[in-house]
This record gives structure tokens, C-alpha cells and sequence, in this order.
């Protein structure tokens, strides 16, 4: 992408944006992926976030299950690092929490392809602006 | 359908896991194995209210729940598919059953405005950011509004510094604004140095995007075209995020010369700091950026009249920027609605210490410490009895039972003897000796102290003594005078906010702790027996048979007692070894 | 002038604006304690670190108290400087600053002279209510300094002296907290480092952590040894300033008094440093009529401008940060060792005592001149021109230590060959002295002409950096005049960068010169006192009969019987130096 | 003239450092970092070497150097082991940690093992409070480290 220009090369960006992550958030659509988030802070990464990002990396490509793994900031629930969100299309994300190889392939397994929830779900307890 | 118990520490504690037993083996009895899963979750964070069941795909939220209403729930809700009102939530202000989470007032007690982003986006994607709204404030300004209709938006919002001292943010901003120089300086303090605190490493990893997009802002209203991020060294991927970030925003053209052709020009360096907490003081982090010692100078004159090499220069914490953008955004009215009358928005809090949910919250000025340490943390860990929460680190101080309904604020947490602080909160319990923390803050102190003026260098140094003499049971009444007047002394006289606060965690200890200070003088005991001089071993005339194990075993010979005899300690000889209580096989020995 | 309104213990003052509260309590007639504030006014010095926190005050609607010494008048403060918070606070601070200081005043060097046992005794301290661990270093003894930091209490005052008036660099706090204190680099020694001894770190300490190395015992020694001659020479800056240490107004010359003491103490002939400095004069002023001799014939590889080399301090500032321009200087050895070397030769074939025998001691208003005698070239056989060197304060100790009335005695004069002066030398002991004494010869010499006037009123002052063109009839001498290293540094620089258009240039490490040398009484930050001085020195220069160096009759006889003339080999032998690198050079191992 | 001791390359790298930053006095702090990842600590030579680069007193650079925490004038261990001191990881029991890495390597914090593999320090909070009580060794982090966790650490490294 190249340099912004003005606000409305901004706002272009963002819409462009926009538009492909609700494409791969839309359940309708037949190219919609599975969508997991590792906090990889530095709790997160001194409790074994990195191993776990690379075990979904692999094992999903190996699996053969279409998905995107990033990484991102902490998510706040520092008692139970690694913590891991998951968000299968058209769903509501759910975080884990102690996450590790084990709990990983359990979540593979049972949650990203059958949709059975899986031991120690964080409820989220946040608003977000969005919402406010 | 999911039935979700709450496994997390509190609700452990209240039977949640006979409750999870119990709901298995019925769902199994009726055959509803395959339709129906149990499953244990995190904590909910609503532990006064445990053990919680929700039942997905509906929302339903039942509270209290005991292991005997596993049957009602399987088979009123589950099979006949009505709610078991009695176990509904009642919302405590109207009174009304709440049978979906979505709508219970308890999910409105966190909201994230700094930390919007934080666990929400890649960090080193800045598109990640921009779908975000990111850079539109930015932008907005830019292209929209003068300097001085952001300063005022600024000022209407009524943000105040984050990292301690509660400065109103869009004062600071019109200050340096008005201040005339060709060079001037916007400063990211990010010298996150309190103990116990990590909101600030946590928002320039996750989201550093914000911190950058606030700092533009910030030099488009004062006119300065530099900014620096004073960074602790000891946050080497909050570095790299960082580092990461700027180079994004440079390629997109959202830092560096002319951006998005306004004319504006901004761009941010580094600066690194070597461990030393004073630091975070403006004046000891501009030196310290200047490459001197990071000894503070007395203010006025303010940074943001001289600071950086003389230069007008506006520093903020990491915190304060990151609302920045948000308040652009979505208007000072709505940050002004937020919080209490003279304490705007929210604060982020790093939560931890004994308290089962340790982490990161964000909650809306006037939450009071109930809400934030039983909902939101979940409670004392272990099912102990909460006694403190330190705020404010090293220069807050800590509060009691008495203060857990009070409302957080910057004006409340002052008048009871603490600070906001940057957001450390930590929590204690009854095993936590309080004249033992007061030292470990001292401590701190003394270690911390740049030695620049007398009363903190020496004053400091003489408290812990003094406390130290306490904790060894060496103390008298006087010396807890001693205490109360010099640290009233340091804080009349100590020359910057370290000194002048540093006092703060003995003097509230002292009103708050009063009896636990008597004790260590006058009776010479801890009550947490966390003071290892004060402990007293003893031996229980009703168990001890008179095996003289205990005697034979005590290297100072300070066991006396016949053999089938009852055995004592002199307590003038012990040494409080501990190995009498060891070799006893009658629970004999006790430590009172 | 704007002025400013405030009430200061009740009393309504007005002052101008940027004044500080402490300077408006003092127009006001009230004293508020300070011990790390420093300003010598005249000489544009100040130390305001704000750390002792003695001087603080309660102003109406602030939280704490504030430190007077750098806390700007509003209009309408309310000021308290003495109420019982202010009082307690002073005092519980002051405590704390005496709970980790020694308490052995009655052997401290400092004993009666110390600022911080005088603070004691006015708040009244009796015992220290916050005892506990005191902070203790190692003792470092130099050529001339003692460093005893255990008795250092922070106040910054040697720091900015070394850094920002000396621009030496050698002291720099160093550690945090309660185990920070001022120290040279790596806490090594002084005389590991590149400090030129002026002394100006021990003529502001506060307390007994910096001292000077003390000789008087040696001197008793040396006196009490009958197989011993033992001769002394004072220099100019001395007998303007040794009366302070008697009670004496500051600016009293006491000449005659201290040649009277000095025969009590036993000393065998009583000579004066002026003599030397006249002879310096003579080489000097030859040098410099030399150098610009042969610039005016062409000759471009002439180093100029000359600078003076008289004083020790500023000889190892050049050797040790300016290296590459050490071929600058004159030559000339300094007074000091010039009256060694002659003393030790001429004088003492004159009185027939062998070398070994013969002790040369002298008074200095300096602590530079302790390391400079101990320097090797100065010495022949492994024995030294000047075996020791005291300052005028280890004299006063002397003076008293001897059962000496100093203010009965009666006038006397010095000892000749080595005692005849002339007003020339006198002025050697303030800024500017040496270039109007060297312009007075130098002048003559030159044109062959007496001069009119012999004030060079041009030349004198307290400006840190003055400039002046001297015509010497026609030829227009171009003279520049520093004191203070850090101005030295500044006229160093111009040369090194090629913008200095000076013939001459007089550099003094002390402010004010000698009269402000780092051995003289304590100021204890009145610089009125430098000023007395000096006024002093000139009023000895304008009684003196004979006020041209080459004028002296034992001067025009020593160069008669034993030199031949200015420059001569043997002049060169005995009256002139070089220099060395002290820098210190990365190399790879 | 006093002879300063380093390795050409070594040396050259250093200059080359304060090059980068300018002989920026200002930048001192910075640059104090990169030669500290260069040598692993700052010794006398080094600072002299700064001090002269970027024209301020050896003092000075000293002055610096003894005031922050993050630099040393010893060199550490092969693998510098650092815990927490921060009030999360005190009031979980950091102390007793050290206790048993002082017991197990027998050196006192800011000491190094003889054979020089093992250096022990206390840290001011790294930030990673949820994981109470944590040690670092080099820039790995052990979270939730108990005193019978210790013994494992160590010989992790023990190799």
C-alpha cells in the first residue's frame, strides 16, 4: 500500500480494509476462514505464546483447514497466559486461556472442526467502545 | 447445546467442581451426551456470585448456583427448555431478572478505551490499525482543524495525565503551545518503572499505533515536529513493536515530512532508559535523555517552557496518548460522560499481587476497589481474607476495608493517603505483614533515590532503618513518632515527586495499620508471621510427650524438660531455627 | 524594572522581578540558612542545585515547602520563613545531614571554619534523633588535595566548580542514592586523574571533605633540624589575604606582619616570592619582545599569541586537555621555582650552605604549587628548588600553633638579596597582573622609552575574559587576560580554531587570580572579599618606590654576578621548563 | 601519556558506534547500550574511549554509568540470571527464589559463578506481573517460578 495522502486515501484504506476482513469474517461466504489471535505480549510470550503460534501454524496447515494465526497485543488476562482467541466463521470469538500444545490440539480438534466448546473458555468481561 | 461452569479459583472454591460432576453425570444419565456439553471455563470475573453457569447458545446466566441445582438446570432449561428464574441474575438497581449476560450492568464495569486495540489487533500490522479507525484522528486534524480547536477538544474532555500526577492533558498542551521556540519537543514517557505496573508495556505492544497517532497529534498543537519515546530498556519487545510501528507509519507517509500533504511534518526517535526510576520524572527523564545523570531540577520552570536541551517539550505517558485518538474521534462530550466529575474516562490498572484474576483492566473513573478486586479480579486468591491494595506503587500507598466502597479517583485515592499512581494495583492478604511492605517500599526508595537532595537520600535511608528495627523487633514507641515526623519531613521538603511521595507507604500503613505497628513494639509480634524475629516457637504442654527430640535437636540448647517430661522453650536463647518444630512428631511445637 | 509585591514574614516587600525569595528575604534583613547555595557575585559564580533543602520556606497554597534559593518572587506570595513547620523541617533536615556525616569536629581540619558545625551550632542541635548507617569511602591523598568524603554532603559546590567554572572535569557525582557522592572517574585517586590542583573545589567546600594536603609539620621539622638553613618566600596574593585569618578586614596588607612572623617562626632569611616574579618578568617579557621580534621579521612559524606560564594550575590544564599546544607557553618557569632555582644556586654558593642543606620553603595562596614543586623537572639529584609549599591557610595554623600574637607584632621588612621588590610583582597576585608587570618591562625595553603612565588601567578588572591593545609606540599589542580555566578553555580554542588575534595572553586558573587561589582563607561565597583583595594589591603596587620589574637593583645584579642576561644559557638552565602530554590516547593492544 | 588497552576491532567498532549516533554527547545513554552489547559491560577503557569520541569528561561518563542500574562495570555471567523485585513478585514470594539460587550457585546477588557461567541479579519489575514470581535468565523468561522450580533452571543451563 502506498503513502497516504489525504483523509480520504485514509479512509479508502480503511473501507478496502474493512471489506476484506468481513469478507474472511462472513460465514455466508464460501472462502470465509477460521480466524485465531495469540497475545503474544510478554507474559503471554514468557508462558509459551510463540510455541502455541507455531503449533496452530503448523498443525492447521497440516490439518488442512483453511485459517489465518496472528498475533496480537495482551488481552488482559494475564493469570491465564497463553491466552488464545478463536473465532470460527460467523461466531462469536472465544478466548482460551492456558493454553498449550495439548489444549491446542484439543481446541483443533474439537472446536475448529466441530464446534464443540472445549475447557477453559474466558468469558469476556469487557465493553468495548464500539459498543458504548 | 454448551452448559459453561466456571472453573476459575473462586467459584472453585464454592463448590464448583462437585457442580460440573454433577451436571456430567446427569446429562450422561438422560442420554444427552451427544447433544449436550459441559464445559469448565476461565473465570467470569463475578466470584461474589459464583459459581456461574451460561448456557449457549442463549446467554442464559444463572448465579449461585449449587452442585444440587444441576438437576433443575438439565431439566427445566435443557430438556423443557424454561429458564429456572430463581437462579436468574437480579440486576441490584431495578430489581429485575436478567436472563441474558449481554444485558447485566457487570459487563459495563470494564470498558476499554485505552486498550481498545490491545488483544484486538496485530501490533505489527499498521492495516490492522487503520480498519481500526486508526490515523483518522490524525487526519481529522490535520486536514479539518486548527491546533487550537484540538487543544480545546482536549481541554473540554478533561483527560488527565495517566502516569501519576492527574496534570489536566489539554492544559499541558495549550502551556507548551503557547510557549514561543523554534524547536519544539513532544515526549512519550514511556519509563514504566513502578513496581508492579505493566498498563503502558502492555498498550506499546499491543497497539502501538495509538501512542504514535496521539504523539503527531500532540506535536501538530504545540508546533513540534519531534518527538521522542524515553522507553525502558527493559521492555525489549515493546522496542521492537515500537520500532516496528514507526517504520510502517513513515512508509505510509503518516510520519515524516509533509504528511498527507497538510504541511505538518512529524517524526519520532528513541530514547532509551538504563534502570532508573526516577526517571519517570519529567525533569530526571529529560536529563537523562540529554545523556546526564537523571537527577530531577526543580520546577518551575516547567517542561513545558524549557525542558529537552532548553526546548519547550510536553511530556505524556504512554496512557494519556493512547486515549488521545478515541477523544478525537468520538468528541470531548463523550469522554467527558465517562468517569466522575473531576476525574474523566477510564484507567487502565495492572492488577495483581493476591488476587485470583492478575491482568489488565481498564475501568471508567469512579469504579470503587470493590468492584475492581472481588468482579473483576475475582477475589483474594486462596480464599483468604483481603487486608490491603497497594496503589500508586512506591509513592502510593495502601488502602484498607474502609476504603473498598470509596470510588476510584484521582481526588478520592489522595485524600486517602494514596495516589492514582501510573495504575499499579496490588493486593494483600492476610499473610502480608504491613510494616514488612512498607519496608519493601522503602527499600525501593533507598535503592531508587538519585541522592541529588538530603531529605530523600538520608531521609529514606532512616526510615527503613527504622522500619527494619521494627521488623526485628527492636522497635519502640518513639520510633514510630520518628517515622510519622520524618516522613512528613521528606514529603515538606524532598525536591521531586520521588521524595515527596516516598513517604507514602509508611505514613498510610501507620493510620491505616496502627494496631499492626503497636504489636510489632510494644508486643513484639507479627501478625502474618511474616517477620521471622518476631515469631515465638513454642511448645503445646498438651501434645508434647516428652520424646526430647526437640531438645536434643536444638543447636543453642534452648529446650529444657525431662525426659517424658513437658518440654519449654527460653525464649531468650532461641534463635528461631525452626528445627524443634521439624523433629516433633506430635505437632507439639507451634508458632504463635 | 518591573517590581514585584510579596509579603515576607509579614513584612510587604518589593523587589524586582526574576528575584529570588532568598535574595528578597535578604534586602528585607532576613537571614535564611543556606548550605549548598553558592554565588560569587562578582565573579558570576553560582551553585543552586537545590539539594541540601535547608533553605526552604512555607509559601501560602503550595503542598510543600519550597527552597528559597531557587524560588522566583510572584506578585502577592505570602512567604513564612520561620514557623514552626519551617523551623522542623530545617532542622529534622539538618539532622539527617549530620546523621551520616563524622562527628569528629575537634580533629577535623575544617574545625571552626566549617560551614556545616557552624549551621549546627545556630539551629541549636544537640542530638541527632535519626542515627543509622553512615555512608564511608576511601581517603584519596594527592600531591595537594585530601579528598575525606566520608564528611561530603552532596552540595554539589566542587562539582560545579570543576565542571562548569574550571571546566576540568574530574569531579562528577557518581553512585545514586545514599551512596552517591563526588568523585573523579572509576573513583580512582586525584592524582590519577587530570585535576590541575587549583584548589578551587577546596576553597568552596562547605565541610573537611576537601582539604589540602598539610605541610606545617615538616616546616617545624625542617626548622627545629640545626644542620638545616631554612629560608622562605611568600607570594604577592598572601599578605593581602593573611589578616582574614585574624580577624582582619578582608583587604588588609599585612606585609610587614608576616615578615615578622615569619623570623619568629624561626626561619633564617625571610625572602619574597616578588623577587622571583620580577626575574620572571625578565625572562618573560625578554621571551615575548623575542617572539614578536622575529614574527615582525617574517618568520611565521613563531608561536604566538604567548601565553603566560606562571601559574601551575593552568600549566597542567594545557598539558593534560591541550596537548597538541603545549609549544605555546613561555618557557619561563613560574615565580616560585624560579626563586627555588636561584635560591638553591646563586644564594646558597652566596652563604656557602651546601644544596642539601639549604630548605626552601614557600607560602602560597595556592595548592597547585604543592604538586608543582614535587615536579621532577624541578628537582636536581632527586632534590628539590622548593621542598615545600604551604598554603597561606597552613600558614595562619603556623602563625597560631607557635604562641604568635599576630596583631602585636611590629612591621618588618624581608631578607635581601631575595626579598627586594618591585611594584611590578606585587600585582603578579590578581588577574592581570603578570601582562601590565610584563608590559611595564617590556615596553620600555622595546622602545627604549620611560614609560608615562604606569597604570595600565586597560588591564585590569574582574571580567572573566578582557582584552586590551597596548601601543607600543606604534606597534599595537594585542593582549587578552583570562581567569578561570573555563575561560582559558575559550580563548585556548579560538587560537586552536585560528581566530585568536592575540599577541600575548595572561591565563590565571583561579577566579580573580591569585587573590582567589584555591590555599587563600575561605571566602564562604562572599566575593566582596576577592574584590578587597585585589583593591589591596594595587594600593601595595602604587606605594612601592620602584614599580618596573628590570628596575629592581637586585635583579640588575643577579643577572650582573651570576645570569648575564635574560635568556642566557644559564637562564635557560635554570629559569625555563617545557611541558609535557599528559593526554591520554587510546592504543591498541 | 596513560595507554588505554583494547582490541583493534573491538575498538574500531566502539568508534563506529558513537559515529552512528553523531559524537553526540546528548546520545551518551544510547550509546552506552550499544557498547555494553558489544563487551557485555562497560569497563574503564571503554568509557574513556566514549568520553574522548563524544568530548566530555571521563568523569562524566563514569557519573553516568554509576547512576543507572541497566550498566555495569563487572562482566556477567555466561547466563545472567535476574529475578524480579517487583511487588508482584515480592509479595509471591521472589525473595525466597533468590534464597535458592543463592544456595544452589553459591554467589550473592551481583556476584558470578568461578567457572563464569552463572551471574545473579535483582531486577526492578519487568512488566510481567501475571506470571509472579519470574526470573530471566539472559532475556528468557520464567514465569511462576517456585524455590523447588529453581534447581530445573539452573540446570538448564548447567550443561
Amino acid at each position: 500500500m502506498g503513502e497516504v495522502k489525504s483523509l480520504a486515501d485514509l479512509r479508502k484504506i480503511k473501507e478496502d480494509l474493512r471489506a476484506k476482513m468481513s469478507l474472511r469474517e462472513n460465514s455466508n461466504n464460501p472462502e470465509s476462514l477460521v480466524q485465531i489471535k495469540v497475545a503474544m505480549a510478554t507474559c503471554g510470550i514468557a508462558s509459551g505464546a510463540k510455541q502455541v503460534m507455531d503449533f496452530f501454524i503448523e498443525e492447521l496447515e497440516k490439518r488442512n483447514i483453511q485459517a489465518v494465526v496472528t498475533q496480537t497485543g495482551c488481552m488482559g488476562y494475564c493469570f491465564a497466559e497463553p491466552t488464545v482467541e478463536v473465532t470460527l466463521p460467523g461466531k462469536d470469538p472465544v478466548v482460551y486461556g492456558y493454553v498449550d500444545a495439548a489444549k491446542a490440539d484439543n481446541i483443533i480438534e474439537k472446536y475448529i472442526k466441530n464446534g464443540e466448546l472445549v475447557d477453559g473458555i474466558i468469558p469476556v468481561n469487557y465493553e468495548t467502545i464500539e459498543k458504548n | 447445546m454448551h452448559v459453561l461452569v466456571c472453573g476459575g479459583t473462586g467459584c472453585h472454591a464454592s463448590e464448583s467442581e462437585a457442580l460440573l460432576e454433577n451436571l456430567k453425570t446427569i446429562i450422561t444419565d438422560k442420554g444427552l451426551d451427544n447433544e449436550v456439553q459441559v464445559i469448565a471455563t476461565g473465570c467470569f470475573g463475578f466470584c461474589e456470585k459464583g459459581p456461574i453457569v451460561k448456557i449457549m447458545p442463549d446467554n442464559t446466566f444463572y448465579t449461585q448456583v449449587t452442585p444440587a441445582d444441576a438437576r433443575e438446570i438439565i431439566e427445566e432449561h435443557l430438556v423443557k427448555g424454561r429458564k429456572v428464574n430463581r437462579l436468574l441474575y437480579v440486576d441490584p438497581e431495578n430489581k429485575e431478572q436478567i436472563a441474558d449476560s449481554k444485558h447485566m450492568g457487570f459487563y459495563k464495569k470494564q470498558l476499554r478505551i485505552a486498550l481498545r486495540n490491545c488483544g484486538f489487533i496485530d501490533p505489527e500490522n499498521i492495516d490492522e490499525y487503520i480498519a481500526r479507525d486508526g490515523y483518522e484522528a490524525l487526519a481529522k486534524c490535520l486536514t479539518e482543524m486548527t491546533p487550537q480547536q484540538v487543544t480545546e477538544i482536549m481541554k473540554k474532555s478533561g483527560l488527565r495525565g495517566r502516569g501519576g500526577g492527574g496534570f489536566p492533558t489539554g492544559l499541558k498542551w495549550e502551556i507548551t503551545s503557547k510557549s514561543v521556540s523554534d524547536i519544539k519537543y513532544v515526549v512519550c514517557n514511556a519509563d514504566e518503572g513502578d513496581p508492579g505496573a505493566f498498563m503502558d508495556r502492555s498498550i506499546l505492544e499491543g497497539d502501538p499505533h495509538s501512542v504514535i497517532e496521539a504523539m503527531a497529534i500532540c506535536g501538530y498543537c504545540i508546533g513540534a515536529s519531534n518527538g521522542l519515546v524515553y522507553i525502558r530498556a527493559e521492555y525489549p519487545l515493546a522496542i521492537d513493536r515500537l520500532k516496528t510501528a514507526i517504520a510502517q507509519a513513515r512508509n505510509y507517509g503518516l510520519l515524516g515530512n509533509d504528511i498527507m500533504g497538510t504541511g505538518f511534518s512529524f517524526d519520532i526517535e528513541l530514547r532509551y532508559g538504563a534502570g532508573a526510576f526516577v526517571c519517570g520524572e519529567e525533569t530526571a527523564l529529560i536529563h537523562s535523555m540529554e545523556g546526564l545523570r537523571g537527577e530531577p531540577t526543580v520546577k518551575p520552570p516547567f517542561p513545558s517552557v524549557s525542558g529537552y536541551y532548553g526546548k519547550p517539550t510536553n511530556v505524556n505517558n504512554v496512557e494519556t496518548f493512547a486515549n488521545v485518538p478515541v477523544i478525537i474521534n468520538k468528541g470531548a462530550d463523550w469522554f467527558a460522560s465517562i468517569g466522575t466529575e473531576k476525574s474523566k474516562g477510564t484507567k487502565v490498572f495492572a492488577l495483581a499481587g493476591k488476587i485470583n484474576n492478575v491482568g489488565l483492566i481498564e475501568v471508567p473513573m469512579g469504579t470503587t476497589l470493590r468492584e475492581v478486586i472481588y468482579e473483576i479480579g475475582g477475589g483474594i486468591k486462596d480464599g483468604k481474607k483481603f487486608k490491603a491494595v497497594q496503589t500508586g506503587g512506591p509513592s502510593g500507598g495502601c488502602l484498607t476495608e474502609k476504603h473498598l466502597d470509596s470510588p476510584i479517583d484521582y481526588d478520592n485515592l489522595i485524600a486517602a493517603g494514596s495516589m492514582m499512581g501510573s495504575g499499579g494495583m496490588i493486593v494483600m492478604d492476610e499473610d502480608d505483614c504491613m510494616v514488612s511492605i512498607a519496608k519493601f517500599y522503602l527499600d525501593f526508595t533507598v535503592e531508587e533515590s538519585c541522592g541529588k537532595c538530603a531529605p530523600c537520600r538520608i531521609g529514606n535511608k532512616r526510615l527503613y532503618e527504622i522500619l527494619d528495627k521494627l521488623t526485628q523487633g527492636n522497635g519502640t514507641r518513639e520510633d514510630i513518632d520518628s517515622l510519622r515526623n520524618l516522613g512528613n519531613v521528606i514529603k515538606d521538603t524532598a525536591l521531586c515527586g520521588l521524595g515527596q511521595t516516598s513517604p507514602n507507604p509508611v505514613l498510610s500503613t501507620i493510620e491505616n495499620f496502627w494496631d499492626e505497628y503497636i504489636e510489632h513494639v510494644t508486643e513484639k509480634k507479627c501478625r502474618s508471621g511474616q517477620c521471622k524475629s518476631l515469631l515465638q516457637y513454642v511448645i503445646d504442654a498438651e501434645n508434647c510427650v516428652g520424646c526430647t527430640a526437640c531438645a536434643r535437636n536444638c543447636p543453642v540448647n534452648a529446650i529444657s524438660g525431662e525426659r517424658k517430661g513437658i518440654h519449654v522453650i527460653d525464649q531468650a536463647t532461641c534463635i528461631k531455627c525452626g528445627a524443634c518444630l521439624e523433629k516433633c512428631k506430635f505437632n507439639a511445637v507451634l508458632i504463635k | 524594572m518591573e517590581t514585584i509585591k510579596l509579603t515576607i514574614d509579614n513584612k510587604v516587600v518589593e523587589v524586582a522581578k526574576g528575584t529570588t525569595v532568598l535574595k528578597a528575604a535578604k534586602e528585607a534583613g532576613i537571614h535564611i540558612p543556606t548550605l549548598c547555595y553558592l554565588h560569587l557575585h562578582d565573579l558570576n559564580i553560582e551553585n543552586k542545585p537545590a539539594g541540601c533543602r535547608i533553605c526552604v520556606v512555607e509559601i501560602e497554597g503550595r503542598r510543600n515547602l519550597a527552597p528559597s534559593c531557587v524560588t522566583e518572587c510572584l506578585e502577592g506570595m505570602v512567604v513564612s520563613t520561620h514557623n514552626i513547620r519551617v523551623l522542623n523541617a530545617r532542622k529534622t533536615v539538618l539532622e539527617l545531614i549530620l546523621s551520616d556525616h563524622p562527628t569528629d569536629c575537634l580533629i577535623c581540619a575544617k574545625n571552626g571554619n566549617c560551614e556545616l558545625q557552624t549551621m549546627a551550632q545556630e539551629f541549636g542541635i544537640r542530638k541527632i534523633h535519626y542515627e543509622g548507617e553512615q555512608s564511608t569511602y576511601r581517603e584519596d591523598t594527592s600531591p595537594a588535595i585530601i579528598r575525606d568524603i566520608d564528611k561530603c554532603i552532596m552540595c554539589r559546590r566542587c562539582e560545579m566548580m570543576c565542571n562548569e567554572v574550571q571546566t576540568v572535569g574530574v569531579l562528577s557525582a557518581v553512585n545514586r542514592g545514599f551512596m552517591s557522592v563526588v568523585a573523579p572517574a572509576f573513583e580512582r585517586n586525584l592524582d590519577h586523574s587530570e585535576c590541575t590542583y587549583c584548589g578551587q573545589c577546596v576553597a568552596v567546600c562547605p565541610t573537611g571533605a576537601l582539604t589540602e594536603v598539610d605541610h606545617t609539620n615538616n616546616i617545624i621539622r625542617a626548622l627545629a633540624d640545626p644542620t638545616k638553613t631554612v629560608i622562605v618566600q611568600t607570594a604577592p596574593a598572601v599578605r593581602a589575604a593573611l589578616g582574614e585569618e585574624f580577624g582582619m578586614e578582608p583587604g588588609n596588607l599585612v606585609t610587614g606582619k608576616m615578615a615578622a612572623a615569619l623570623r619568629r617562626l624561626g626561619f633564617n632569611y625571610v625572602f619574597d616570592t616578588d623577587f622571583a616574579a620580577d626575574l620572571t618578568i625578565m625572562e618573560e617579557g625578554t621571551e615575548l619582545l623575542d617572539r614578536l621580534g622575529r614574527y615582525l621579521g617574517g618568520d611565521t612559524t613563531v608561536p604566538l599569541p604567548m601565553l603566560t606560564s606562571c601559574c601551575p594550575g593552568w600549566v597542567s590544564f594545557f598539558e593534560h586537555q591541550f596537548p597538541e599546544m603545549r609549544d605555546i607557553p613561555s618557557t619561563a618557569r613560574s615565580p616560585q621555582q624560579m626563586f627555588g632555582a636561584i635560591a638553591k644556586t646563586y644564594f646558597a654558593d652566596k652563604i656557602g650552605v651546601k644544596r642539601e642543606d639549604l630548605v626552601v620553603v614557600s607560602i602560597m595562596p595556592c595548592l597547585a604549587k604543592k604538586y608543582e614543586c614535587q615536579r621532577d623537572e624541578f628537582s636536581t639529584n632527586g632534590n628539590p628548588d622548593v621542598d615545600f609549599s604551604i598554603s597561606t591557610r597552613e600558614l595562619a595554623h603556623l602563625i597560631k600553633q607557635s604562641n604568635i600574637d599576630f596583631d602585636s607584632l611590629p612591621d618588618e621588612d624581608f631578607d635581601n638579596p631575595l626579598g627586594e621588590s618591585t611594584g611590578a610583582a606585587v600585582i603578579f597576585g590578581t588577574t592581570g597582573g603578570v601582562i601590565e608587570a610584563a608590559c611595564r618591562t617590556a615596553y620600555e625595553v622595546h622602545t627604549g622609552k620611560k614609560l608615562e603612565k604606569i597604570d595600565f588601567m586597560e588591564l585590569r578588572g574582574m571580567e572573566y575574559i578582557r582584552e586590551a591593545t597596548i601601543d607600543f609606540n606604534g606597534l599595537p599589542i594585542k593582549i587578552g587576560i583570562a581567569h578561570g580555566l573555563g575561560n582559558a578553555r575559550k580563548l585556548l580554542q579560538d587560537i586552536k580554531d585560528g581566530k585568536s588575534e592575540f599577541h600575548a595572553i595572561e591565563i590565571m586558573a583561579c577566579p580573580g587570580g591569585c587573590i582567589g587561589g584555591g590555599g587563600q582563607p575561605l571566602h564562604h561565597g562572599d566575593s566582596s572579599i576577592i574584590k578587597a583583595r585585589q583593591k589591596a594589591i594595587y594600593r601595595e603596587d602604587a606605594g612601592k618606590t620602584i614599580r618596573k620589574s628590570h628596575e629592581n637593583p637586585f635583579i640588575v645584579k643577579l643577572y650582573e654576578e651570576f645570569l648575564g642576561k635574560p635568556l642566557s644559557e644559564k637562564s635557560h638552565h635554570l629559569l625555563h621548563t617545557h611541558y609535557f602530554d599528559k593526554s591520554k590516547d587510546v592504543t591498541v593492544e | 601519556m596513560a595507554i588505554i588497552k583494547l582490541s583493534e576491532s573491538k575498538l574500531n567498532e566502539l568508534r563506529d558506534v558513537c559515529k552512528s549516533f553523531n559524537n553526540d554527547k546528548g546520545e551518551l545513554i544510547n550509546v552506552l547500550h550499544k557498547a555494553q552489547g558489544i563487551f557485555g559491560y562497560l569497563p574503564a577503557e571503554v568509557q574513556e574511549v566514549i568520553a574522548k569520541e563524544l568530548s566530555i569528561s571521563v568523569a562524566h561518563v563514569y557519573g553516568v554509568v554509576t547512576f543507572y542500574s541497566f550498566f555495569t562495570m563487572l562482566p556477567k555471567g555466561e547466563h545472567p540470571v535476574s529475578i524480579c523485585l517487583g511487588t508482584a513478585c515480592y509479595v509471591r514470594g521472589a525473595e525466597k527464589v533468590i534464597d535458592e539460587f543463592k544456595r544452589i550457585l553459591n554467589i550473592g546477588v551481583g556476584e558470578t559463578t568461578p567457572d563464569g557461567k552463572f551471574s545473579l541479579a535483582c531486577l526492578r519489575c519487568v512488566g510481567a506481573c501475571g506470571l509472579a514470581p519470574v526470573v530471566l535468565v539472559g532475556e528468557k523468561v520464567y514465569g511462576r517460578v517456585a524455590p523447588d522450580g529453581v534447581k530445573d533452571i539452573v540446570a538448564e543451563y548447567a550443561k
